[in-house]
């Protein structure tokens, strides 16, 4: 079982957590979206087979919300951070 | 016009031991388990084996916000470093997010406090009583551990889970925040969840603990128990 | 004095000696196919039965040929055995218990009659695959076949009033898992305890020593009495407290972040370690010649576990086949236990032998056949003999030199292949070793180690040496001392190679690969010439390796044979995946306790005190009805009913920050709703899709309480604490109080009467209008009132804290009952809700339903800046709903369309297409008429009155639409 | 049964991925479209991917009459694929229980037999007296947690030696002419002017004009090279096997809310599967997580199973649309064509989708049937309604 690492918490079994899925940020104004870059928006997905940065949420836990970059072939976690780092 | 009878609060887990035809009592205004068998019974299992205890009753306050330290601090007029420790009863959940638990009744004048000081702090902070919210069920006795390990997948030796410490984690398939508070030389697990659970979690505790010979106390065998 | 039954007289029992593991002092029976049998505690099935003599234990899967012991460790299939409720039990290492029903299977009408082995006689028309290639035409005949292939297949039985059983779980954590207890296993861990780390044993066995318990050490350097190692060894980990030691139980898997499963009995153990030590030793490889699979035929190390521990003699007159020294080794046993040694056929040159017992073989006249090998098992039950033959120059058997020999038991040892899946599923690779003959572990990922002959070292000094050196870098890799660099791993060329290259002996009756599925060589050379050459096709096609023992004895011999056929290397042809389980484990122990959470409302007990009827509603237990749904509704109608509608999820938003967000998750305006006032929201996703609808309350300045349904309540939650982390969280705090309130609906004309008995509050329309929320004590407990109503009549929604949920709810009834009223349910609610057309999330509504479709297009503002689902919402306003939600009447009023039920139209040669399907529908007791909610066309559904027909058990009957409420359509009563 | 050939230099159509569909694509075309200047190209053995992972369920009891009829289609091809193969597939139609443990569930599964009956396929609503009857071993009672309150009976249904398929169509294709190339990856697609020109692969490049992407689980990472992002998400589903035992499961069990396949193959192994794993990724490794569950949900259904044991486990790769149907045919890459999107579902549908897809590369038009499945479906906000039952309707 997938060890991941909470930010608030430490390392936890990934079952104590849910996947919020690949990172993929609201449109700041979604009304200059054309009815296709909205559908885009909604239902494409990059689906790599790579690292991947993605969401999750410690619902078993401290109700954090937070980011993760995981090899999706391996499922190795890189490494794991609040929302709030995810540019530093 | 309030009708004749005075107001009685029950725990979530007063329906299962009623059945067990167990003298109760009161203790600011709840209505709880007095002792299921005799005193010293239950001592003695929570001495040599493992006992379960609702402590549903102990005061309950969640402190939201990204200033919540500071706010605890004040009123407390505590130093930094205990707020952190988990000293009497106070846990860090999350930074912006504070659990404190206190004797039965004692909660009410906690809120107070937190609320005059965090509204003259002008900080946004949020205090909210959530004693209703919350089933409590104590598991004491030497071998707490290796049964809590049979529903939660934390490690709970020593090193890995001293006293005084507060994990939130998945136990028998619930969200269940779990604060380890030894009563002397006996560890203790303090089990506490969203309180339409509680029946389910009792039940569950009761069943992984039969190999145990898990048996639940009263109030009377606690106090002794804690009176060490 | 020992009376007559104590002393056993069974034929294969010999005296007692040191090792044994069974209570000779003591005796139980148990009956094996109706027979009854004794044994000693200790005793498994198998060597209870073999002390008695019995060889055959089964039948073969395919072509029913009887089976007796092979491997007598638990992984070949020969033994699988009835026990009571248990199908494919492993005989050789289940203990005896007193009373056990022991039964064979799959054979009709008995063992040692089963007419089902008739099918080899057309075993000629049953090649590899035969199946695929027949039973083609005609295709209805399929059937009929297919039956009958079922009824000769399987194995075991399942009784269907077998008991549930007791199992369960417990989590460990440790540093170091050291899976096998053998000299290796044991070695490591003491190095790795010795260091400071914490260390689990596991075993599958019921005591630790591996081999040791019943090998006589093959250690060229020491004279036998290495074998006292054992003892010191179990006595240097009895004293190591950082070791803990669990005997019979079987690791079954490795997983991700070295997340462990091992189950024992009953028990399954879930670990989290940092490292893991692999040393689960090695699998005997059976030799694959004529009859190979004829009950007498068993491997070396089997024949040694039923001496040495059990004190049973599986044959009288012994030929041992081998290769390595293991071979004289088992000879040497036999010899000394008095048995007569009839021959040995050694396939090496006589110099290439090394072992120290072949000198007093030879001098105590048991004659060895140098550079023979065998060609056939002789027998048809049982063995009575076997064929051997001389080996030419070229490697080849010379049927000339065939000859003879009377034997009643064959002992092959001609090498070994490592047990090593646990570090293959862990990410190891492995290479074959030309000259070790073995498929070796040569890299493991970080933590993971292999040793002892599950890395291919046999001699036991190496093995000791290698443990110690692996222990301390397990130790050193969590943590625990250091250790310079650890040499790569390779076997100890300087000793003896322990395994042929020799695999299959070719002759003219049948040769088994694979001793579950009755696969032969022949069958390999089919397989690979019709195309299924790689390794996987092979197994897929020929099901080699995928019955119960899941390869343990037949994947080396199929590589070997796989690579020849294609005329290819051991290494290009490659493994099949390593899969958990190691050995195959219950469902019972893989479920254990079991464990589904249920939720139930504080006041659970008063409901099934009073004949409620629960229902299952997410993780909730409600009351459905209390006996009555139809009189409950009514007298909602007429008087006041009360139903606990505390599952409903509540949450609590705080801070300045709070309007801006309800304007973007909700569908309609927040901003302006003042202090005291109440408003019905719905919640869509950027879809547009309907998540979830309920009220929200605005307490005071900073404190909004809001409700969703009771399935909603966790997934809002979530949904919420999303959006408030990822960047609209500014100046807002959210807490959940689902269960920190209870909250019962007194709803009915008589509710306000009710209520008012209960408190000072001025319930009046003027002092508390319809819509609102006010704090007011209750019974002398201060509540949370909404006035809102569901079900369409006067109603206030009282919200308690819950540990006084029960006190308020007898107040209720109390204060209530020179009124009429009485507790209500779900059942009833949803008859009152549809009388108001009012929607219900997830039943009138799916996971493609959005709020302008579903009849809510005045709860959506489309002028608000943005808000979760606008854009979706703002596109289906300009293309237009392509169904509309809407009410309908039945033209006869008696019918009550099944919720579910399609909208159809014929066309002109009555083809039905689909237009709409009915979501709700009851008989409506206030209106004595069947009503409901369904989808249609738009065009149709604009149109109140319109007609249109539902198909009811196959015919169409005319419904028509209805707009408005069914009752109450102006809302009166609930302004009452 | 197939022959190994050298990789030409060109070829008129290039499928990639050697499963079901692919070879089924290949069969079809040369046996009704005379089209066999054919490579198949799959990067392991054919039959390595979902089409030898799945538990061989075939049924066509969907929601939406185009889901339905497109399904129904599949299963009369069953009915005679041993026949036009000339291998047998053991395509063994037992019949098809789908559990409905609420109320929710209950109206689902009339929805779904409502529509069945009007698109002309077997399947009706039963009660738990006709459940037992059908299945004896499955607890009817109504212990609290998960109560049977009815089921979707669905007598087409079955299972199928899925290998068999694969064998079946790769023998058939090989004998047309078309040349299946196995351990040959795709590693490039070349695309001009907006249209294919070719493929390159671990052996060699292919020149093409028609590339057909049959892959299930990586069909994300074909279609990034074209430059198309697709509404899939890749997600690993587990399934599990038993020892073999007496036949005593004479229908295949279906739980939507218990997430729960069970049948019981022909040699006597009881063969079974769940819904897909909490978190996407590629890998198929399998987890501890899905036998726990699976065992827990098995024994509320057949408590009698307690003793039977699981020999193995195992993993395959999965992509989930948004509306849990499939995306098939044009895409905005001229020549670049695309049979993904099967989630849990694809198997059964092997035949179907092979037939359509050969017609669609033979003609260049979308035959009716596969219409509502198109690509574009998405910007048209014209989602398949599969989806209303499968989130709700458990």
């Amino acid at each position: 079982m997938l060890l991941l690492t909470c930010p608030n918490c430490g390392n936890r079994n990934v079952s104590e957590f849910r996947f919020g899925g690949e990172l993929s940020s609201r449109p700041k104004d979604p009304s200059a979206l054309s009815s296709t870059e909205w559908a885009n928006y909604l239902y494409m997905r990059n689906n790599v087979m790579d690292a991947q940065t993605e969401w999750w949420h410690h619902n078993a836990g401290c109700g954090l919300w937070f980011l993760a970059e995981r090899h999706t072939r391996t499922n190795e976690v890189i490494k794991t951070y609040p929302y709030a780092k995810r540019n530093a | 016009m309030s009708t004749s009878k005075t107001p009685i609060k029950l725990t979530p887990l007063h329906s299962i031991t009623q059945r067990l035809g167990v003298t109760f009592t009161e203790e600011q205004g709840w209505r709880i388990p007095e002792v299921y068998t005799t005193e010293e019974d239950e001592i003695t299992a929570a001495r040599e084996r493992v006992v379960l205890a609702d402590e549903t009753p102990n005061g309950k306050l969640l402190l939201e916000g990204d200033h919540a330290e500071s706010v605890l601090m004040d009123a407390l007029d505590l130093d930094p470093l205990q707020v952190n420790e988990g000293r009497d009863g106070i846990y860090c959940l999350r930074n912006d997010l504070f659990f404190i638990t206190t004797p039965p009744g004692r909660e009410v004048r906690a809120q107070k406090k937190l609320t005059t000081v965090s509204a003259a702090s002008e900080q946004f902070v949020t205090v909210t009583e959530v004693t209703h919210g919350r089933a409590e069920i104590r598991v004491i006795g030497p071998a707490s551990q290796e049964l809590l390990s049979k529903v939660c997948g934390l490690d709970f030796h020593p090193a890995a889970f001293p006293n005084e410490t507060a994990k939130q984690s998945s136990l028998a398939k619930t969200t269940q925040l779990i604060i380890r508070r030894d009563i002397g030389e006996l560890p203790a697990f303090s089990i506490i969840g969203t309180q339409s659970l509680g029946v389910y979690v009792w039940d569950t505790l009761i069943e992984a603990g039969r190999e145990f010979g898990v048996v639940p106390i009263g109030r009377a065998a606690l106090a002794e128990l804690i009176k060490g | 004095m020992r009376t007559e039954h104590d002393i056993l007289i069974t034929p294969n029992r010999l005296h007692p000696k040191g090792g044994e593991v069974i209570d000779r002092t003591t005796t139980i029976r148990f009956t094996f196919d109706g027979v009854e049998y004794t044994a000693h505690p200790g005793d498994t099935v198998a060597s209870a039965l073999t002390a008695a003599g019995v060889q055959v234990l089964s039948r073969s899967f395919k072509y029913h040929r009887p089976r007796g012991l092979l491997c007598c460790s638990g992984h070949c299939p020969n033994c699988l055995v009835q026990i009571g409720d248990e199908p494919n039990v492993r005989a050789c290492t289940r203990p005896v218990e007193a009373g056990m029903e022991v039964r064979a299977q799959n054979v009709w009408p008995s063992l040692n009659r089963d007419l089902l082995s008739l099918t080899q006689l057309g075993s000629r028309f049953m090649p590899v695959g035969f199946y695929y290639k027949t039973f083609i035409r005609p295709q209805k005949l399929w059937p009929l076949y297919e039956h009958t292939l079922r009824h000769i297949a399987g194995l075991g039985e399942v009784h269907i009033d077998t008991p549930l059983g007791e199992f369960d779980k417990q989590y460990l954590h440790t540093d170091v898992v050291v899976a096998g207890g053998g000299p290796a296993g044991i070695g490591a861990a003491l190095a790795a305890a010795e260091a400071g780390a914490q260390v689990l044993l596991f075993d599958e066995n019921p005591t630790l020593g591996g081999h040791l318990r019943f090998t006589v050490p093959m250690d060229s350097s020491s004279p036998p009495e290495a074998s006292k190692n054992l003892p010191e060894l179990l006595e240097a980990v009895n004293h190591q407290p950082n070791i803990t030691v669990f005997t019979d139980t079987s690791v079954l898997g490795w997983y991700q972040d070295h997340w462990l499963c091992a189950v024992k009995g009953t028990r399954l153990f879930k670990i989290r370690t940092k490292s893991v030590i692999v040393a689960t030793g090695a699998y005997e490889v059976p030799l694959i010649f004529d009859n190979n699979d004829l009950p007498g035929v068993m491997l070396g190390s089997a024949v040694q576990r039923l001496v040495h521990l059990f004190g049973v003699l599986p044959g009288k007159q012994v030929v041992i086949v081998t290769a390595n020294e293991d071979g004289w080794d088992v000879a040497a046993d036999l010899q000394s236990l008095g048995v007569n040694v009839g021959a040995i056929v050694e396939e090496r040159e006589s110099n290439a032998c090394s072992s120290p017992y072949r000198d007093g073989l030879i001098n105590a006249g048991v004659p060895v056949f140098y550079r023979h090998i065998i060609v056939e098992a002789l027998g048809s039950n049982a063995v009575r003999g076997a064929k051997i033959t001389r080996i030419d120059e070229h490697g080849e058997i010379s049927p000339k030199t065939t000859q003879s020999l009377h034997c009643d038991l064959i002992v092959t040892s001609m090498g070994w292949t490592p047990a090593t899946e646990l570090a293959y599923m862990a990410g190891g690779k492995s290479e074959y070793n030309e000259e070790r003959a073995e498929i070796i572990p040569v890299s493991t990922p970080p933590g993971i180690y292999v040793v002892g002959r599950a890395s291919g070292t046999h001699a036991l000094d190496s093995q000791i040496a290698e443990a110690q050196q692996i222990g301390t870098a397990a130790a050193a890799f969590v943590g625990f001392g250091e250790v310079d660099g650890l040499t790569a791993h390779s076997p100890d060329i300087s000793k003896p190679r322990r395994t042929s290259e020799r695999v299959c002996v070719p002759g003219n009756k049948k040769r088994f690969v694979c001793y579950c599925e009755d696969v032969t060589d022949e069958d390999v050379q089919t397989a690979i010439a019709e195309g299924y050459d790689s390794i996987e096709l092979l197994k897929r096609y020929s099901t080699i390796s995928m019955g119960p023992c899941q390869g343990a004895m037949c994947s080396m011999n199929t590589i070997h044979l796989c690579a020849h056929a294609n005329s290819s290397t051991i290494q290009e042809t490659g493994t099949t995946t390593a899969r958990p389980p190691t050995t195959p484990v219950t469902l019972g122990a893989l479920a254990g306790q079991n464990m589904e959470p249920v939720q139930t409302t504080p006041i659970h007990q008063w409901h099934l005190d009073h004949g409620a009827d629960m229902m299952v509603a997410g993780f909730w237990l409600r009351p459905n009805h209390y006996g009555d749904p139809a009189s409950e509704a009514m007298g909602v109608r007429e008087r006041a009913g009360l139903i606990d509608v505390s599952p409903l999820g509540k949450l609590q938003l705080t801070g300045p920050g709070v309007p801006e967000l309800l304007e973007r998750i909700y569908t309609n305006q927040w901003k302006n709703l003042p202090v005291g006032r109440v408003r019905y929201g719905v919640m869509c996703n950027d879809e547009g899709v309907v998540l979830n609808d309920g009220v929200c309350a605005h307490l005071n300045d900073e404190t909004w309480y809001m409700t969703t349904t009771s399935t909603g309540a966790t997934p809002i939650f979530e949904w919420l604490q999303w959006w408030l982390q990822s960047g609209w969280g500014e100046g807002i705090h959210l807490t959940d109080l689902t269960d920190a309130y209870s909250a019962f609906n007194l709803a009915g004309p008589q509710s306000r009467a009710v209520l008012e008995k209960l408190t000072d509050r001025n319930l009046t329309n003027k002092a508390f209008p319809y819509m609102r929320v006010r704090s007011a004590k209750v019974a002398d407990v201060p509540c949370r009132l909404l006035r809102i109503g569901f079900t369409g009549e006067l109603s206030y929604e009282v919200h308690c804290p819950s540990a006084y949920a029960l006190h308020i709810w007898e107040a209720l009834m109390d204060a209530g009952r020179e009124f009429g009223i009485a507790p209500f349910g779900v059942e009833a609610q949803r008859i009152l809700r549809l009388e108001k057309a009012h929607i219900i999330v997830g039943q009138d509504t799916d996971a493609m339903s959005d709020p302008l479709s579903a009849n809510m297009a005045w709860a959506v503002k489309l002028d608000k800046p943005d808000f979760l689902g606008k854009p979706s919402l703002m596109r289906i306003s300009t293309e237009g709903p392509k169904q509309l939600l809407v009410g309908f009447k039945m033209v006869d009023s008696d019918v009550v369309p099944d919720e579910g039920l399609q909208i159809v139209e014929p066309d002109a040669d009555g083809r039905l297409t689909i237009t709409g399907w009915v979501t709700s529908s009851r008989f409506s007791p206030t209106l004595a008429e069947a009503i409901g909610l369904c989808w249609l066309p738009p065009e149709l559904a604009s149109q109140d009155g319109a007609p249109f027909t539902i198909r009811i058990d196959g015919n169409l009957v005319e419904a028509r639409v209805h707009h408005d409420a069914f009752y109450d359509p102006d809302g009166e009563r609930l302004r009452m | 049964m197939w022959r190994s050939h050298e990789l030409k230099k060109r070829y008129d159509v290039v499928i990639i991925g050697g499963g079901a569909h692919g070879l089924a694509c290949a069969y079809y075309l040369a046996e009704e479209h005379g089209i066999t200047d054919v490579a198949i190209l799959e990067k392991s053995y054919i039959g390595a991917g979902g089409s030898g992972r799945n538990t061989a369920i075939v049924r066509s009891n969907y929601l939406t009459p185009e889901g339905v009829r497109f399904y129904d289609e599949s299963v009369k091809l069953y009915e005679q694929l041993s026949d036009d193969l000339n291998f047998n597939v053991m395509f063994s139609q037992r019949g098809h229980l789908t559990l409905a443990h609420t109320d929710g569930g209950v109206n689902t599964m009339r929805r779904r037999a409502e529509v069945n009956q009007i698109e002309g396929v077997d399947s009706r609503l039963i009660w738990p007296d006709e459940i037992k009857r059908l299945c004896p071993y499955l607890d009817v009672s109504d212990h609290p947690r998960y109560p049977i309150l009815a089921a979707l009976y669905h007598p087409p249904g079955g299972i199928i030696r899925h290998d068999a398929v694969v064998w079946g169509y790769a023998h058939q294709a090989d004998v047309r002419g078309a040349h299946i190339h196995q351990n040959t990856e795709v590693t490039g697609i070349k695309v001009k002017k907006g249209k294919v020109t070719g493929v390159e692969t671990t052996r060699g490049r292919i020149k093409t004009g028609t590339v057909l992407n049959a892959t299930a689980g990586w069909a994300s990472t074909i279609t990034t090279m074209v430059d198309i992002k697709l509404p899939l998400t890749t997600i690993p589903l587990q399934a599990c096997v038993t020892e073999p035992l007496k036949p005593f499961l004479d229908v295949v069990v279906v739980s939507g809310s218990l997430h729960v396949y069970i049948s019981q193959t022909d040699r006597g192994e009881l063969v079974m599967g769940a819904s897909v794993d909490p978190f996407s990724s590629y890998s198929m490794a399998g987890s501890l997580t899905f036998l726990e569950g699976i065992a827990g949900h098995v024994l509320e259904l057949f408590p009698a199973l307690s003793n039977v044991r699981i020999l193995r486990q195992w993993a395959g790769i999965c992509e989930m649309p948004p509306d849990y149907s499939p995306i098939m045919g044009f895409t905005p890459v001229n020549g670049f064509l695309i049979d993904v999107g099967w989630g849990t579902y694809g198997f059964k549908a092997s035949p179907i989708a092979g037939k359509t897809l050969a017609e669609l590369i033979a003609t260049d038009k979308t035959p009716d049937l596969i219409a509502p499945f198109r690509l574009s479906r998405f910007e048209e906000n014209d989602l398949v309604g599969e989806k209303g039952a499968a989130s709700v309707g458990h």
